[in-house]
């Protein structure tokens, strides 16, 4: 497959870029010639880039003058994928975008599928939905923290961490079958109700879990190094974070508490009671100890959860939505229709557009949904929080050092299956 | 979020550049001019619109004109929600940009952009973002095929093969 | 289905050679007995041997190897991975080489950062257009011998997004195995790195097509 | 004489075989195939701007000297503390001003912001 003499065309593309096309006119104060500054690819195979995130860096020697992210590079036409794909269909590739906080892809688009249908969500599934997004929002800050210690030299943190994930990707399994990409939420409720033995699995993991994330506390807190390349670093403040649209932990550091389960509680937020963490000054220590605290509220939001689980369907009754169960198919001829219509061409919904945000781990994650009264969503986007959340990199990072972006760009958090769509 | 009078008095105070106001699942949308876009979002910032959540580009392939921009505003202090949408046809898809004053739009319009083909004036950097730079066509306008190949299987590799010949 | 329709009848017959008699078990238990003198001739033999009996023992007790299969030996054991996650699979490579899995089991643990250091890529995910000559560059710098596993649905066949921006590895590199799933979990992976070290080895455990010869089992064209 | 640098010398020689052999094993053993972009330099799979011509800030060096000067420092302690118990009290009273010495400079290069980096 080598190119021999004629260039294939991938690579005749990536050689038709060069950097002088990139490069902009760099108004630096007190730097003349630009012989001193040297333009660095920090590129889309880096180890701390948490994934192909290409950062164009103009250093001048350690500090960081300018510096562009260039993104793209595992852009997957996902909001194209669902345009051609059934309602019901439409849940596993929306899943995949943003890989870490899988549930909260499908729960944004199913929210926005059900405000179109004005389908009611039973009581049971919106707990079921809210465990299973807490043991999710810990999954995902447990891989940032991982990787964000590994960037900072902590090595071994990173396998405790995944000690951790792997107890609940193991719940998750339990509960839908499989450890990522679940396809647990269907419009109108979840797929399945937990098997017998789930609750006591995810108490203890919720007695275990505080024990735990105070261990990892003790380490990094207690790790001078650590403290030195996090505290003090990139601040920004909140004005400027509002003004880049910035949400989620990064705001919060700032000292700004909007969170949209406090704010905007969907799927019956309210019966909880959890603290928002909020930090103030708003550099990398803020961020990291904002995270960190966020694991303990969500485990006390899941211990709550279980303890007011009440009984009843864990999905919609209306079969118009939902699959009849499967006893149901040898009885009733009515139950037997419904579920061929629903396999074979979905269910339709009426025409409208609809923005239903929700509170990812990374920010305010929204589905916008418009249908056009077919069974296949019109058009299906994701407002990615890492995508916007990017924009503050160059902001943060201007005027500091390597060492300090390698740390920015860990408390930053980015998802590149979620910026890249 | 602005409740069906409050959406109507908002659009009086906004004036004649609002072409159409919809209050579906209780949630308001504006539909504006696109040559107003920039007055209209300074409008509803003085009246407490703060935040610019989301801009993303909507092709409504059937019906002129048809690439529209919807541009998410959310009030913190009030917890409101209201969204800004206007319509451009394919012979000129112009827009004012809006990143000069709202810095969160310009990683969205480049994508708009790349995804759409709506052009952004006076955009500080437009150029594609998402797709690889000379890359030809806005994929995700509902004329351009999602593409994708046939997958070549151990079964078919011979026919492979040969038609690679 | 095409014209050919499903002639899927399966024919099985078993391949010549039953399993291999000169296993490295069935060596060791002969040595063991040669040197008790037992099946010889009587139970009273003495146990020192001469002549025939001898050279059959130390042929038996030795492992004679020759250089180049002591070579594969040590570059199957001793991969170096490439640091290289794109998406969603990258997740499961990361528990793959977590306490769990714990590919420091097998020796496999030590993933590089750049490809010079690296003599196995792991394709963690999806592929678009934009990273394939990015990817075939990597390739290109790696240390030779290389090898390539595309891990996931996604870079083996573009999976769920068979679109646009999606290019299969095949496409632009050489892959030695592809590793199903969606994410794969990291049993899947290991399985594939272990088979991947097997094929290195130069001694791949037949597939069962091989060796029970099986034709007639691919799907219709 | 040869008996008591017997040890050293078969050290050497037996670290000299094993790194050589293992140099040149790989160039014997290792396939070679041409590819491309193989020597092109790595920058994380993009193609290299870099110019050759390229200069590095007068900050690197200053602090390359810096960490020379401090190591020759700790180098001269090495021999001294082998035979430490022998050389009796002189020995400690010139190591200490010679510390003393370097430490002035240590802090003369502190205090003029040598160390932090610009």
């Amino acid at each position: 497959m080598s190119d021999g003499p004629g260039l294939s065309d991938y690579r005749r593309r990536e050689q038709s870029v060069t950097l002088e096309q990139l490069e902009q006119p760099l108004d630096v104060p007190g730097v003349e010639s630009s012989a001193e500054l040297l333009t660095l690819n920090f590129g889309p195979h880096h180890p701390a880039t948490h994934g192909v995130l290409r950062l164009l860096v103009t250093l001048q020697g350690e500090i960081v003058r300018d510096i562009k992210p260039v993104i793209g590079y595992v852009h997957t036409g996902i909001e194209k994928t669902a345009e051609d794909k059934s309602y019901w269909k439409v849940i596993p590739v929306v899943e995949r975008m943003d890989y870490l906080a899988y549930y909260f892809n499908a729960m944004a688009y199913v929210g926005a599928v059900e405000t179109l249908l004005e389908a009611e969500v039973p009581k049971r599934a919106q707990y079921l939905r809210i465990i299973h997004l807490e043991l999710n929002r810990i999954a995902s800050h447990l891989i940032w923290l991982g990787t964000s210690a590994l960037d900072l030299g902590a090595v071994s943190i990173f396998l405790y961490c995944l000690r951790e994930r792997d107890i609940v990707l193991d719940l998750f399994e339990m509960s839908s079958g499989q450890r990522m990409h679940t396809r647990y939420f269907q419009v109108g409720g979840v797929i399945e109700d937990i098997p017998p033995g789930f609750e006591r699995k995810v108490r203890e993991f919720c007695k275990v879990m505080p024990a735990r994330a105070d261990e990892y506390g003790a380490i990094l807190n207690a790790n001078e190094i650590v403290l030195q390349r996090l505290r003090g670093t990139c601040p920004l403040d909140a004005e400027t974070l509002l003004s880049l649209g910035v949400t989620g932990p990064l705001l919060r550091a700032a000292g700004n508490p909007w969170d949209l389960r406090k704010a905007a509680p969907y799927s019956s937020y309210e019966d909880f009671d959890f603290k928002i963490p909020v930090g103030t000054v708003g550099d990398n220590y803020d961020r990291f100890a904002v995270r960190l605290a966020e694991i303990y509220e969500s485990v006390k939001i899941v211990e709550q959860a279980l303890d007011g689980l009440p009984e009843g369907p864990y999905i919609t009754e209306d079969r118009k939505v939902a699959l009849p169960p499967r006893h149901e198919l040898a009885t009733s001829m009515e139950a037997l229709i419904h579920h061929f219509k629903l396999v074979t061409e979905g269910f339709r919904v009426p025409p409208g557009e609809i923005y239903n945000p929700i509170e990812s781990p990374r920010g305010e994650l929204a589905c916008f949904v418009r249908s056009d009264g077919s069974s296949k969503p019109a058009r299906v986007h994701m407002r990615d929080p890492s995508f916007v959340n990017l924009q503050a990199l160059s902001h943060m990072v201007k005027g500091s050092y390597i060492a300090d972006m390698i740390a920015t760009v860990a408390m930053l958090d980015p998802i590149l299956g979620g910026i890249d769509r | 979020m602005p409740d069906a009078t409050g959406l109507e008095l908002l659009a009086q105070e906004l004036g004649d550049s609002v072409l159409e106001t919809v209050y579906f699942r209780n949630r308001a949308t504006l539909e504006i001019d696109p040559e107003t876009v920039c007055s209209v979002l300074r409008g509803l910032r003085d009246r407490g619109f703060t935040l610019l959540a989301s801009v993303h580009g909507v092709d409504y392939h059937p019906s002129e004109p048809r690439l529209g921009v919807h541009y998410e505003l959310l009030d913190m202090a009030r917890v409101d929600r209201v969204t800004v949408k206007l319509r451009v046809g394919l012979d000129a898809p112009e827009v004012d940009s809006v990143t000069p004053e709202w810095p969160t739009a310009d990683h969205q319009e480049r994508e708009i952009y790349d995804m759409f083909g709506v052009v952004f004036r006076g955009h500080p950097n437009l150029r594609r973002i998402l797709m690889p730079e000379d890359y030809e066509g806005h994929p995700q306008r509902r004329d351009f095929p999602v593409g994708g190949e046939p997958v070549i299987f151990t079964r078919d590799e011979r026919k492979w093969l040969e038609a690679r010949e | 289905m095409a014209a050919g329709g499903i002639d899927v009848e399966v024919k099985r017959e078993r391949l010549g050679s039953p399993v291999e008699p000169e296993g490295l078990r069935v060596r060791d238990l002969n040595a063991h007995q040669l040197l008790r003198g037992a099946d010889i001739e009587g139970p009273n033999r003495p146990a020192h041997l001469e002549g025939e009996e001898l050279e059959r023992y130390v042929e038996e007790r030795v492992l004679t190897t020759t250089l180049d299969s002591a070579v594969a030996w040590a570059r199957g054991n001793s991969f170096f991975p490439l640091a290289f996650g794109l998406a969603c699979c990258a997740m499961e490579q990361f528990h793959t080489a977590g306490p769990r899995m714990d590919i420091a089991r097998f020796g496999f643990e030590a993933f590089r950062a750049s490809p010079r250091q690296a003599d196995l890529i792991i394709l963690a995910g999806r592929v678009s257009i934009k990273m394939a000559p990015i990817i075939r560059r990597l390739y290109d710098q790696m240390l030779e011998p290389k090898w390539a596993i595309s891990m996931g649905a996604c870079c083996s066949s573009m999976g769920v997004f068979n679109n646009y921006a999606l290019v299969p590895a095949d496409k632009f590199m050489p892959i030695d195995v592809h590793v199903p799933g969606c994410p794969p979990r990291p049993e899947s992976l290991m399985h594939g790195i272990l088979k991947l070290r097997d094929l290195v080895l130069a001694d791949p455990p037949e597939g069962w097509r091989t060796r029970y010869a099986a034709v007639g089992t691919e799907e219709a064209p | 004489m040869l008996r008591t640098y017997l040890p050293a010398i078969v050290f050497l020689v037996l670290g000299g075989a094993v790194g050589g052999t293992f140099a040149v094993l790989n160039s014997v053993i290792g396939p070679r195939r041409a590819a491309p972009h193989k020597q092109d330099p790595y920058e994380c799979g993009l193609p290299s701007e870099v110019k050759r011509g390229m200069r590095f800030g007068i900050s690197f060096y200053l602090i390359a000297m810096l960490f020379i000067l401090f190591d020759i420092e700790v180098v001269f302690l090495y021999p001294i503390a082998v035979e430490f118990r022998a050389y009796g009290s002189f020995a400690l009273f010139e190591t200490i001003v010679f510390i003393v010495l370097l430490f002035v400079a240590f802090v003369y290069v502190w205090r003029r912001g040598a160390l932090t980096w610009k």
